[in-house]
């Protein structure tokens, strides 16, 4: 391993993380774009905690939860708290054979941690109650994201067992989505939408901050996947960027026409959400298809969202910004898809991406059922109804967004 | 004295504006304002189909002498009419003054 | 003729449209205003705990025949009130006539 | 009853609330506008030197006895005045009835 | 060729095609915040889907009509439809010289290809008929754009001729433009802003977003300009940096005096077009030139803007965004520059600059025209006036951009 | 030094230079959402040109009088106007033992120049006169900012006396603080901001604009401090995102909980502010901290925050944006913290700080103080009454930034 190609390749993984960062805003604005005037200032200061919440508590432990090292093939370990350079070469071009240092694993590894709850901050939005909802971030960034990323990245079992979740269509984005649903499940919709003469949709208040969210997250994207490679791989990281471009365009194709054929509409909203789930669905093979499988695969995931949006709507589930529709449904066709098409494709791998996403999903899905159900009946998790009418930016922040 | 307020179509207030110039009525206030009535408009959101209730409308606030009352409001009425429902409604009643603040004056020279 | 005006609570105008709908009045002008008066809401800003002096309302407008008009404000007494301070007030007055732009009606007709 | 709509300039608002609050006056509606009137602004877009024909202004709405009407619109009159074209108008009419919507009081009772 | 160097060189295409990929960020906040407030879904739904088709269209052929290998100094060429990666090293290292593989190369010239049309779409905006406009744009990415970018790039005539465009001022942004100025031809001005009495601009409905757009464009140029040195070459890319930042400052100096003196004001959406302006024009030559260069040619660029602005809207040719202004007119100006200063400049040089542009820009306007004439004469290309009037959200998409 | 590594290294400093490029539009999207609608045109028209001013005023002369070469140890050198690349490998691969080339440290170096002021624009927004600010900007970016940038980062004497500054807590951090505290000092508080019965916040119109220029800022800042490692030394740089982003992450948690328990609220400006201060922190020792270190840092940056916002306020002194807090309070935190944790920690180095932070405070306080004051007793520095109430936007550009 030459110098030159160390710092290349570790140079490419802190370009990455640069990105992945840049998703959190993606986060921001496209959740403050779906969600009304009045909750704004209360979905950007979720998003600023969850960041630093993110960031911290992976540091404290979670890094250490996740990858613990020791034993493969484990259900849970630790290998203590804080951080703890290795001496020498052993931090550096030795730490993952030149692909990049002790420290560009944890950043790297940091921001995709905070990402699960930023997820499900969107679909509870508007009439969460702040406090015990960072109480949940805490919990579940720093305690069920790292033990069921452990079980795949950390070399445990469902990584013995032969599961693949490239950069995680299941471990990010499906955990997100799990915790979003439980939430909604145990929130409740907002006042107003779920009416006696039907659905009464309640619009986001700037189609424009929802774009620029799309786009960013796009963008951050290509750190998303092509970091995953865990190294500047020339071959690898150009095929990761093919297959996760021609994926998120198919993705916005397949909702356009879906969302045009059931509602005789051009949906912004849709196209905007099919391009995420695009994205979503290819993270879990991104490096193991040919262009033509992303594009199928991209595809299939934007025609998801509109009927996956109306499924959740049809079952009162109501959020806000489709969180579940593109997280945790194109999720699991993802990581499915991986025993569908591509390189891996064959039963044995379908059985184990079963395997993989219900044994995250039922541990994931509990968990935050959990703690939500123990938060709602101890400080409780739902403003009261005058607060909501007025807006959680009044209530919670006592200050408004605008000033127009 | 009188007080004309119209509620018009968005897509109107050029026609009316201009129409009202060549009368001679160059001076009003403006606001923006939501109209519920028979007229609705469909919306689609997140591929639900609905009618929020209401249409985006302006109001033309108008205060004139009670003699050009009628040329106003047929102005209005002919300037503003695509025949669609939805046209807008014109109300009028009485001041008891107006005053102009930069000068104090009150009545017609207020105008 | 009468034209209502009611300055009323955000919270409430859900409820107040829907109980003016019973009664059969659907059909009104909608406006966003501000309120000043007893209610104050504080706020804060960067550290500095202040009163901006005003609270974000809705304004209703309404016109309607001369019986209505004791039911109607009724109804919206009854559906937006809150006892809390700041729930709003309705003003009443005559208007000399409505026009229906579309149609060029006037009085009962136009509405 | 009377009420009192004033058109102002956005710059005098806080000399006008003031100066009204020192007579009393410290309930009111207010709105946001655009007056049309002998007063215009150059505005430049695009390399495009044009009038809009309108500028943003401030409508303040005030319920009062009739016994108060001279004293507030003098007080407008003088805190708003900045002799400068385009310092607004005030209307005053009579009302029928103003009702408090937390109680149902009506007439002086309800301000 | 070091593996080192390789993946330096590979890591830094990447780099760009994501800095590109923003720029489609960057047109559509721009384009967003110049037209007005009932036209913004529609403006971002075309920036969605352009990018989307455009990645498709380009991976199904438009890639391998651009680079048809083969015989060089042709018209015309056809590799064959969809890509086709090359066995082992032919596809990685040895593909360009260890410059970049055959992903990157596909990506990145995929991000390109979708540019021309969001200049388009932007300069039609406000009244242009949804369907037909993606109708054109799937012609103008699949067909016009690779067939002139392989006169140059794709090895052409233009290419033997010696006919120079560094990144592609006539090649992305003259043809953008082009299709721009037949589309306004075509449609015609927007209601009201040609009055007897003179021009009535129709002002954008958000400087903000304007003003993100313009900075989010200068950011995609470093990879736009940046990656065009087709490796990570340390000593030219650094140099490209450097003339591209100094003709988009001095763009913006040129606009501000040349504006501040023709209208007497400080004109915002002038300097921030002023910017671009000096962007276009370095592009064709960003490489050839020395920062005193750059200065002049972004400086004269930015001095363009205003008079061109004025100069289309003297001839009623409406255009919200200064597409063509900044587009077209710059990106001739650029490529002329190339014969005028820097390395290359002579006459010779100046006339094949000239064959270039002319030859480019009659084959681009005719195809556009005709493409638009077709529409306009079938299913026709403009909205009716209620639409217009009322806006293209509520009238193509039945939704509004704001709840404010 | 092989050319793999070379090139490695010149890539990373180059995506640094984008990356700091991007904070320009970080501060533009704070400051205008920071501002009232009224004056957003305004805000926006001074950043597009302080950028531009910035980057010319340094190719011109500013990049030679930072680093005049010649002997160490001094306080004033010129090398001359313009840029002279030298010959062959001396301007590439020597220039810099393979760090980066002749070109890259030009623009690297010139993007951060603009910076100072940019941070000045958001102190004194709302009221100051446009020409007389860009006046000041010429001057202060040409002159004071590269003679004290000198004394540091050019080998001047403060380099000599051991003074240390990674990435510029106080070379351009304080440096932007203490031109904005002249400012604001001589410009006077806006209109109607401290009443007779107390301070009357003018809130800032957009929220989420102020969000995205945080997060934006943040994602820039990967390459401020990144980038100040002057090379792509895998261990450095993976160490300075490290501590970048956990200072910035605990800035945000110590500024929640400063605020919450003075104020009784959740301030999302406060946890906006905190995070760069937690940034501007770690700046001036980003490289010499353990994660541990920089957490501390930044959480006591966070914690200073709303107590230096308060602090000023009390004195009438108004920054409508925080910009004494963040960049010059915390710059002076940051800076000494290198004396107090860390590699560096200990009196001695202590010392050298204060001496560092005093000098430099001095020297720049009092140019930008005797600039503004000319400015004021000539041509004036303040709009008058009637366009401050109007907003500065129609008085100095004869437009509105919002057409909603
Ligand atoms: N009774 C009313 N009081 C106040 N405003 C009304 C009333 N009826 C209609 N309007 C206003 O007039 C607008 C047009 O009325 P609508 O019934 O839709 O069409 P038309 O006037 O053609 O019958 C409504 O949107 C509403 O703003
Ligand atoms: N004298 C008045 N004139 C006009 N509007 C008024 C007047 N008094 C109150 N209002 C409006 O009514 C709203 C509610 O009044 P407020 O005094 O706050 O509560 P309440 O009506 O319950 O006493 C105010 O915010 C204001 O918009
Ligand atoms: N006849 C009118 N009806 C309604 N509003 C009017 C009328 N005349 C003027 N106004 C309002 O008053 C504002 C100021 O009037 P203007 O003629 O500009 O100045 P001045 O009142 O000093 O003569 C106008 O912008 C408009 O909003």
């Amino acid at each position: 391993m030459t110098e030159g190609l160390f710092t290349a390749n570790n140079t490419w993984m802190l370009v990455s993380t640069a990105l992945v960062f840049l998703m959190h805003l993606g986060f921001a604005t496209l959740e403050s774009g779906f969600v009304q005037k009045k909750n704004v200032v209360n979905i950007l200061f979720k998003n600023a905690m969850i960041i630093s919440i993110g960031l911290l508590s992976y540091y404290v432990c979670g890094f250490n939860l996740m990858y613990p090292g020791g034993e493969p093939g484990g259900f849970f370990g630790f290998a203590g708290p804080f951080l703890e350079m290795p001496e020498g070469a052993a931090g550096l071009v030795e730490y993952a054979d030149g692909g990049y240092t002790y420290w560009t694993d944890f950043i790297f590894q940091a921001m995709f941690a905070a990402t699960c709850c930023t997820i499900v901050s969107g679909a509870v939005a508007e009439r969460i109650k702040l406090g015990p909802f960072l109480i949940f971030c805490v919990l579940f960034v720093t305690i069920s994201y790292p033990i069921t990323g452990m079980w795949k990245w950390g070399a445990g079992w469902l990584d013995a067992r032969g599961f693949y979740d490239f950069a995680g269509s299941t471990l990010v984005h499906s955990v997100g989505g799990w915790g979003a649903l439980a939430g909604i499940m145990l929130l409740g919709p907002r006042a107003g939408k779920y009416t006696a003469n039907g659905i009464k949709p309640i619009p986001g208040h700037s189609m424009p901050m929802a774009a620029i969210g799309v786009f960013l997250l796009w963008f951050g994207w290509f750190g998303f996947n092509g970091g995953s490679v865990l190294s500047a791989d020339p071959g690898l990281v150009s095929l990761v960027f093919v297959t996760t471009s021609l994926a998120a365009a198919a993705g916005a194709i397949g909702a356009f026409f879906v969302s045009y054929f059931m509602f005789k509409n051009f949906d912004l909203p849709m196209v905007l959400n099919g391009i995420l789930g695009g994205l979503v669905g290819i993270t879990a093979g991104a490096d193991q298809m040919s262009p033509g499988n992303s594009v199928i695969i991209g595809f299939i995931a934007g025609m998801i969202i509109p009927a996956s949006v109306v499924f959740f709507d049809k079952r009162k589930l109501d959020d806000p910004v489709g969180a579940t529709s593109v997280h945790l449904v194109c999720g699991i066709w993802g990581t499915l898809a991986v025993g569908i098409f591509g390189e891996l494709a064959g039963t044995a791998q379908l059985v184990n991406q079963l395997i993989g996403i219900v044994s995250i999903g039922i541990f994931t899905f509990l968990f935050a059922f959990i703690v939500f159900f123990a938060l709602k009946n101890t400080v409780g998790i739902r403003v009261d109804e005058e607060e909501e009418a007025r807006g959680l930016d009044i209530g919670e922040h006592e200050m408004e967004a605008y000033q127009i | 004295m009188k007080k004309i307020e119209a509620v018009i179509r968005l897509s109107q207030f050029d026609a009316i504006r201009d129409a009202l110039a060549k009368i001679g009525v160059k001076f009003f206030t403006l606001s923006e304002v939501k109209g519920f009535g028979l007229e609705t408009e469909q919306k689609v959101y997140r591929g639900s189909v609905y009618d929020p209730g209401y249409i985006a409308r302006l109001q033309i606030d108008i205060v004139c002498n009670d003699n050009k009352v009628d040329e106003i409001v047929e102005t209005i009425v002919s300037s503003g009419r695509t025949g669609k429902v939805g046209d807008g409604k014109i109300t009028v009643y009485s001041i008891d003054s107006v005053t102009r603040v930069r000068t104090g004056e009150t009545g017609a020279d207020a105008l």
